[in-house]
């Protein structure tokens, strides 16, 4: 007995040594070189974690944009393949080694996850190499040389970046005559704070006024105090950019208190799946991509939609268009870099994008914004938990924060 | 002038009301800490448990879907004893809260898989929202759940006060979280005191989940996790040993949290955490068996 | 003789299996290669508390703050000046003109650990019980606060990327067996015999005339310097660090670690960071596609940590001394238990 | 002897981890006696109480109630088989009311009670229904002394263990304890008595035995008690 016990410990560890030596037999691939060779997006995401929900139809819509430009044979006679590796909940182990696997299986392109802190094990592993790295949905300035200097050339996002949506929801704002507008910042991510911050600029650039600025955090517990605060400023909206819980407290909290003021959100606020029956959310505005609403202005937008939900993946928000465009953007650079798949080749095509149509409408990029601008968005209005299309607003100017 | 008082008095009322709802955990916490030397860090995931059951039976009329969140909490609170604590019983307090914190992140981990069935993560939870509106009191809009939530902890604190004090199965836990030893020589049967205190540790969880998602109507897997670890941190810093000094130290840091972020610049709120932070440090060096702890000496060399 | 023998394989038990798993990372394919350099990471994560909560007895969830602050002084002083000067714009000129080579970022992050976990023992470390688990653990959350809102010293709340991604096989392995000879010559030293003897018995330490507080703070600076070492391996193998990857979730995994191995034990702690590290890699594995161990094992996407979680609870509830028992490894055995 | 003794203890051993601190240790208690059992400190006297009550295991050897083993019963349903033990240090819950003390007696009471439950304590110590509002702990230490005996009375026990139950006690309070025990006895209760005043236990027993190194060395009888050097000689007998 004692003898066992003893022994139990070395018996656990030979067991641990076997199990982590198994893990050792794995595959590696080689580049394909062949020009008539599939061009391989590796595709690292997150299937079953946090991100899920904006990873997931992101890579269903370039799936079934990746089978209908294959059906049309393809970009320069070659076939695009996605392989995909499940970074689970964007452990930052498990996230890193699937981008080395992705590029052992010849990956001529790394697709991320939708929030550029997560996506940062991926991304290097990419641009490292000198491929090109691109997020469907991230909303920041940060997927570029801001976040990764001289090798951050080989960075992009397809998703909006917040400096453009904040000064559109300002535009926005303006054009209702709302004058005074109260901010709530979420400080959780960069995103939700650069769209505040784009929007105060933008507002009282148009001759508007701040009335009262707080701020609260996810994880904080302080939602409520900010909402308490808000309601004693009184303005003709208020702005705030967040999803999670502080979404639905944040809302809910200023109708709670009786408090009827518009108020608008960023991308960050698309869906529904988050509205309170009691009180139902009245009065609420935000900026997205598309409409999923069914009233999407766009027609190929809407056959899209229909094909997700065909495929048994309806979208919750807009931000599945990023996968779609996405793969049309890289299309587009590759045919322009003449076929090449190199990094630095589609890269120098990505920067020159100044309005170039995409399934989801116009998108443009700058050397120094490597992240989506100049989108028409739809401002979308929730009103008795009802959404609605309510109009497009593309932003003018990009502040400077 | 008149916007900084109603201000004042809001805060206030909020405070009021997260200090109610922290009290409420920390008597949870703290009653199974009495009886079986366990700090629960999976309290939390009771809560989230309940709040789960509060979201998926929004559909149902109010009662019953409160009722469930109960049913359900309890017996998860029951099958947590039955599985895990049970067989940790007389384990060393660092083994028991390390084993806590496995189930904490297995019954998280559970949660995500369940919630995200439908393509999107967090359920909404509002059969009882209507709690969160606001009565005018004096001028100054105050939400009903402040009210409520002072109500609930009070009732409750009363009840159990009652309970403790005037029944057997509460002289005998009473004797049970002070020696448990000699209060099994005497004949008091442990399993019976662990189920009852387990049992009302899992009633208080509901009751918090029902306050809880009033506020935050949605429910994701690390609902109530925030709120557990300031609890923890507000019961040791209150006085865990007893059940008293647990329960104002749960209350005491829900309602400095409030006043502290009210305190501070907006600018400045980011930095919340630190300022709490440090003024628990501060009070463990002054007075580390625990601020309300009276008279009692630092001999608590338990975890 | 015995004795003797029992010294030297208490070392040269984790040194070897540390060693094994070093030979292994470099054999397994580049994507699962990354699996090993991070368990050996652990093991020198684990090995720092160990020198601290294993050997004093006084629970910590303070240890990970000294690993963020090394990880973040070793990150933000390796990121080459011409990158620096893009992405860390608030960044004090000290920081953001200077930069450093690879081991001097080890040297760096192993003195700021220690220093920090110093000036916060001096008064911490006069409490004992939860008192000191709940002080340390608000250690943790003002250092994750300031780390991640005070832009000045690093990159607050955003990643902090290009890191040059040194951790290696070699690095791995050398820096896990560092961890492992520091906390063994410590804990065979006088100060640490008598720190031990201060956890069996702290009245009977202090009449012998054993400074408690002064010997737990030793072990406590000793701990947050290697904790500062293991940080810079850390963000030297990932290439980029968040304040978030060095907060709870770390210190509740890592003290999972030690305790699954067995608190008491530095075989414990290299034992506990491997098999959980092990463990973990392997439902990971298990979890993208079938993988062989004399079954094939596959796992339901999104199911890895539920069992990650459910074994470390069942291990704990057979075993509720750890694996190892708490136990230094021996060969040999003889029958007297080695507890009167 | 025709019927089982009430409690029996045949051949046990207990054991420290491989120290063993009692060693085949076989004495019976009758119904209605009183029995003594003394010895230097260390002799194994507490441990044999805590065996009977299941706090330790028996290693070896069986402990009888009534003829039934107690093996593998634990501490609270050996309690309310009918064994009540007043601890060695009175163990009385300091913060509690003295009623409070005396409630927590009846978790271990079998049958149902007709007027108050809490008589058999305060007719033996009218001073417990005196103090029965005051905090426990504010009593002098006869006085817990007193709380600890009446608390293990009202589960109205078969067999009353004490473990020193006058250390530390002014003369007089021991002189009202050892009182106690005869009128206890007359009540039909059996006891086991643990003392380190081996002279007034010798007198007071039925029969008392010497515990030396964890074996039984010895038996006297109350005809002993005035022969000190013989209970002298049993002590030293190691």
């Amino acid at each position: 007995m004692k003898r066992t016990t003893r022994w139990g410990g070395l018996a656990v560890l030979l067991g641990a040594v076997v199990a982590v030596a198994a893990i050792a037999g794995a595959t590696g691939g080689h580049a394909a070189t062949d020009a008539k060779k599939p061009i391989v997006i590796g595709w690292a995401f997150d299937a079953k974690g946090q991100m899920a929900p904006f990873d997931d139809p992101a890579l269903a819509a370039a799936k079934i944009r990746v089978k209908q430009i294959n059906a049309k044979g393809g970009v320069t006679k070659r076939k695009l393949v996605i392989k995909t590796c499940d970074t689970q909940n964007n452990n930052p182990t498990t996230a890193k080694a699937c981008a080395i696997s992705l590029l052992g299986q010849g990956a001529n392109i790394i697709f991320t996850t939708c929030d550029v802190d997560f996506a940062t094990p991926v991304v290097q592993a990419a641009i490292n190499r000198g491929v090109l790295a691109v997020a469907p949905c991230i909303g920041t300035d940060q997927m570029g040389p801001k976040r990764f200097a001289a090798k951050g050339k080989l960075a992009f996002s397809f998703g909006n970046v917040a400096q453009d949506e904040g000064s559109a929801m300002a535009q926005y704002a303006w054009s209702r005559g709302w004058k005074t507008a109260g901010l709530g910042t979420n400080t959780l991510l960069v995103y939700f704070k650069n769209v505040v911050q784009a929007f105060d600029k933008r507002f009282r650039q148009l001759g508007g006024k701040i009335v009262d600025r707080e701020s609260y955090a996810t994880g904080a517990n302080n939602v409520n105090s900010a909402v308490t605060r808000l309601n004693s400023h009184k303005a003709a909206v208020y702005v705030t950019s967040t999803s999670f819980g502080e979404l639905p407290a944040f809302v809910s909290g200023l109708r709670s208190l009786g408090n009827k003021t518009p108020i608008i959100n960023s991308w960050a606020g698309d869906g529904t799946y988050w509205v309170t029956n009691n009180p139902k959310v009245t009065n609420y505005y935000f900026v997205t991509y598309a409409s999923v609403f069914g009233d999407d202005p766009s027609a190929p937008v809407r056959s899209m939609i229909a094909a997700l939900k065909a495929a048994g993946s309806p979208p919750s928000t807009g931000g599945f268009l990023g996968g779609a465009d996405a793969i049309d953007g890289i299309v587009i650079a590759i045919k322009r870099a003449h076929g090449s798949t190199k990094g630095s080749a589609l890269a120098a095509q990505l920067v020159k994008f100044k309005r170039v149509p995409v399934l989801g409408g116009r998108i443009s990029f700058s050397a120094k914004l490597h992240t989506v601008f100049g989108r028409d968005y739809r401002v979308i209005e929730i009103n008795n938990n009802k959404a609605k299309l309510k109009g497009l607003v593309r932003a003018k100017v990009i502040p400077k924060l | 002038m008149s916007t900084i008082a109603s201000v004042d008095l809001q805060t206030l009322g909020d405070a009021f009301g997260q200090g109610a709802i922290y009290a409420l955990m920390a008597v949870g916490i703290g009653l199974v800490f009495g009886v079986l030397r366990l700090v629960n860090f999976a309290y939390g995931q009771l809560i989230m448990a309940g709040a789960y059951t509060l979201a998926y039976t929004s559909g149902w009329p109010v009662a019953a879907s409160i009722v469930s969140c109960f049913a359900v909490v309890v017996t998860l609170s029951l099958a947590m004893d039955r599985l895990v604590f049970r067989p940790l019983r007389g384990s060393s307090p660092a083994v028991m809260l390390v084993t806590t914190f496995a189930v904490s992140f297995f019954l998280q981990a559970l949660a995500l898989i369940i919630d995200l069935r439908d393509g999107t993560l967090g359920q909404i939870a509002s059969s009882v929202a209507p709690l969160n509106q606001a009565v005018s009191v004096g001028g100054v809009d105050v939400r009903k759940v402040t009210f409520v939530a002072v109500g609930v902890a009070v009732g409750a604190l009363v009840a159990l006060a009652l309970v403790l004090a005037r029944t057997t199965i509460g002289l005998h836990t009473r004797a049970a979280a002070s020696d448990f030893r000699t209060a099994r020589l005497l004949g008091v049967r442990a399993n019976r005191v662990i189920a009852f205190a387990v049992v009302v540790s899992g009633l208080l969880a509901g009751a918090v989940a029902v306050l809880l998602t009033v506020q935050n109507p949605f429910v994701q897997p690390d609902f109530a996790l925030e709120d557990t670890i300031i609890v923890l941190v507000g019961v040791v810093v209150g006085g865990i040993d007893r059940l008293w000094t647990a329960t104002l130290g749960g209350f005491a840091i829900g309602f400095v949290s409030v006043l502290v972020n009210a305190a501070l610049p907006t600018d400045k709120t980011v930095f919340l955490p630190s300022v709490v932070y440090a003024l628990v440090i501060v009070v463990l060096l002054l007075r580390p068996a625990g601020l309300f702890a009276w008279g009692r000496r630092a001999a608590v060399e338990r975890v | 003789m015995s004795r003797r023998l029992d010294t030297l394989t208490e070392l040269l038990g984790p040194a070897v299996i540390v060693i094994l798993v070093g030979a292994l990372a470099t054999t397994a394919s580049a994507s699962n290669e990354v699996y090993f350099l991070n368990a050996l990471v652990f093991v020198a994560i684990v090995v720092a508390i160990y020198v601290f909560v294993g050997i004093s007895g006084v629970l910590s969830f303070g240890q990970i703050s000294f690993v963020a602050v090394g990880a973040f002084a070793a990150g933000v002083m390796t990121v080459p000046v011409d990158s620096k000067k893009g992405v860390l714009t608030s960044v004090f000129p000290l920081l953001r003109d200077h930069s450093v080579g690879n081991v001097p970022s080890l040297l760096l992050a192993a003195g700021l650990g220690g220093v920090f976990a110093f000036v916060v023992g001096l008064p911490l470390m006069r409490l004992s019980g939860l008192a000191a688990g709940i002080a340390t653990f608000a250690v943790l959350e003002i250092t994750h606060n300031v780390l991640r809102e005070w832009t000045k010293i690093g990159p607050g709340a955003t990643t902090l990327a290009l890191v040059p991604e040194t951790t290696g096989a070699l690095q791995a392995t050398l820096g896990a067996l560092v961890a492992i000879v520091v906390a063994f010559l410590y804990q065979r030293s006088r100060r640490g015999r008598l720190l031990r003897a201060s956890r069996e018995d702290p009245a009977v330490a202090r009449s012998v005339g054993v400074n408690i507080h002064l010997e737990r703070l030793l072990a406590f600076t000793l701990s947050g310097a290697l904790a500062g070492f293991a940080g810079a391996l850390y963000v030297h193998l990932l290439g980029s660090i968040t304040t978030e990857q060095v907060y709870l979730e770390l210190t509740f995994l890592t003290l999972a670690m030690l305790v699954v191995g067995g608190l008491t034990s530095l075989w414990g702690a290299v034992i506990g960071a491997l098999g959980v590290s092990g463990l973990d890699s392997f439902l990971s594995r298990a979890e993208q596609s079938h993988v062989h161990v004399v079954l094939t094992f596959t796992l339901w996407q999104g199911t890895r940590l539920v069992f990650l979680a459910a074994i470390m609870a069942l291990v704990l509830i057979l075993r509720p001394s750890g694996l190892t028992g708490g136990r230094e490894l021996r060969l040999r055995w003889s029958l007297r238990r080695g507890r009167g | 002897m025709p019927e089982a003794a009430a409690l029996e203890l045949d051949g046990i051993e207990v054991r420290y981890g491989s120290v063993s601190a009692v060693r085949d240790l076989t004495l019976s208690v009758g119904k209605g006696e009183i029995v003594g059992l003394i010895g230097p400190n260390g002799a194994g006297k507490s441990t044999t109480l805590h065996a009977i009550m299941g706090l330790l295991p028996a290693h070896r050897g069986e402990i009888r109630l009534h003829g039934q083993s107690l093996r593998r019963r634990s501490a609270e349903a050996i309690a309310r088989a009918g064994i009540a033990l007043v601890p060695e240090g009175r163990r009385i819950f300091g913060d509690f009311t003295v009623e409070e003390n005396l409630r927590l007696g009846l978790a271990a009471r079998r049958q149902a009670y007709i007027g108050d439950a809490l008589g058999p304590a305060f007719e033996l110590f009218p001073i417990l229904a005196e103090f029965r509002r005051r905090q426990a702990g504010a009593l002098s230490g006869g006085q817990q002394q007193q709380l600890a005996i009446g608390r293990a009375l009202v589960a109205r026990p078969d067999i009353l263990l004490l473990d020193e139950p006058s250390l530390g006690l002014a003369p007089l309070a021991v002189d009202g304890i050892f009182q106690a025990f005869t009128e206890i006895r007359e009540v039909g209760t059996t006891i086991l008595l643990v003392e380190q005043r081996a002279q007034r236990t010798v007198a007071l027993a039925n029969r008392t035995h010497v515990l030396v190194g964890g074996e039984l060395q010895m038996t006297l009888g109350p005809a002993d008690a005035e022969d000190t050097d013989k209970i002298i000689a049993a002590y030293l007998a190691s």
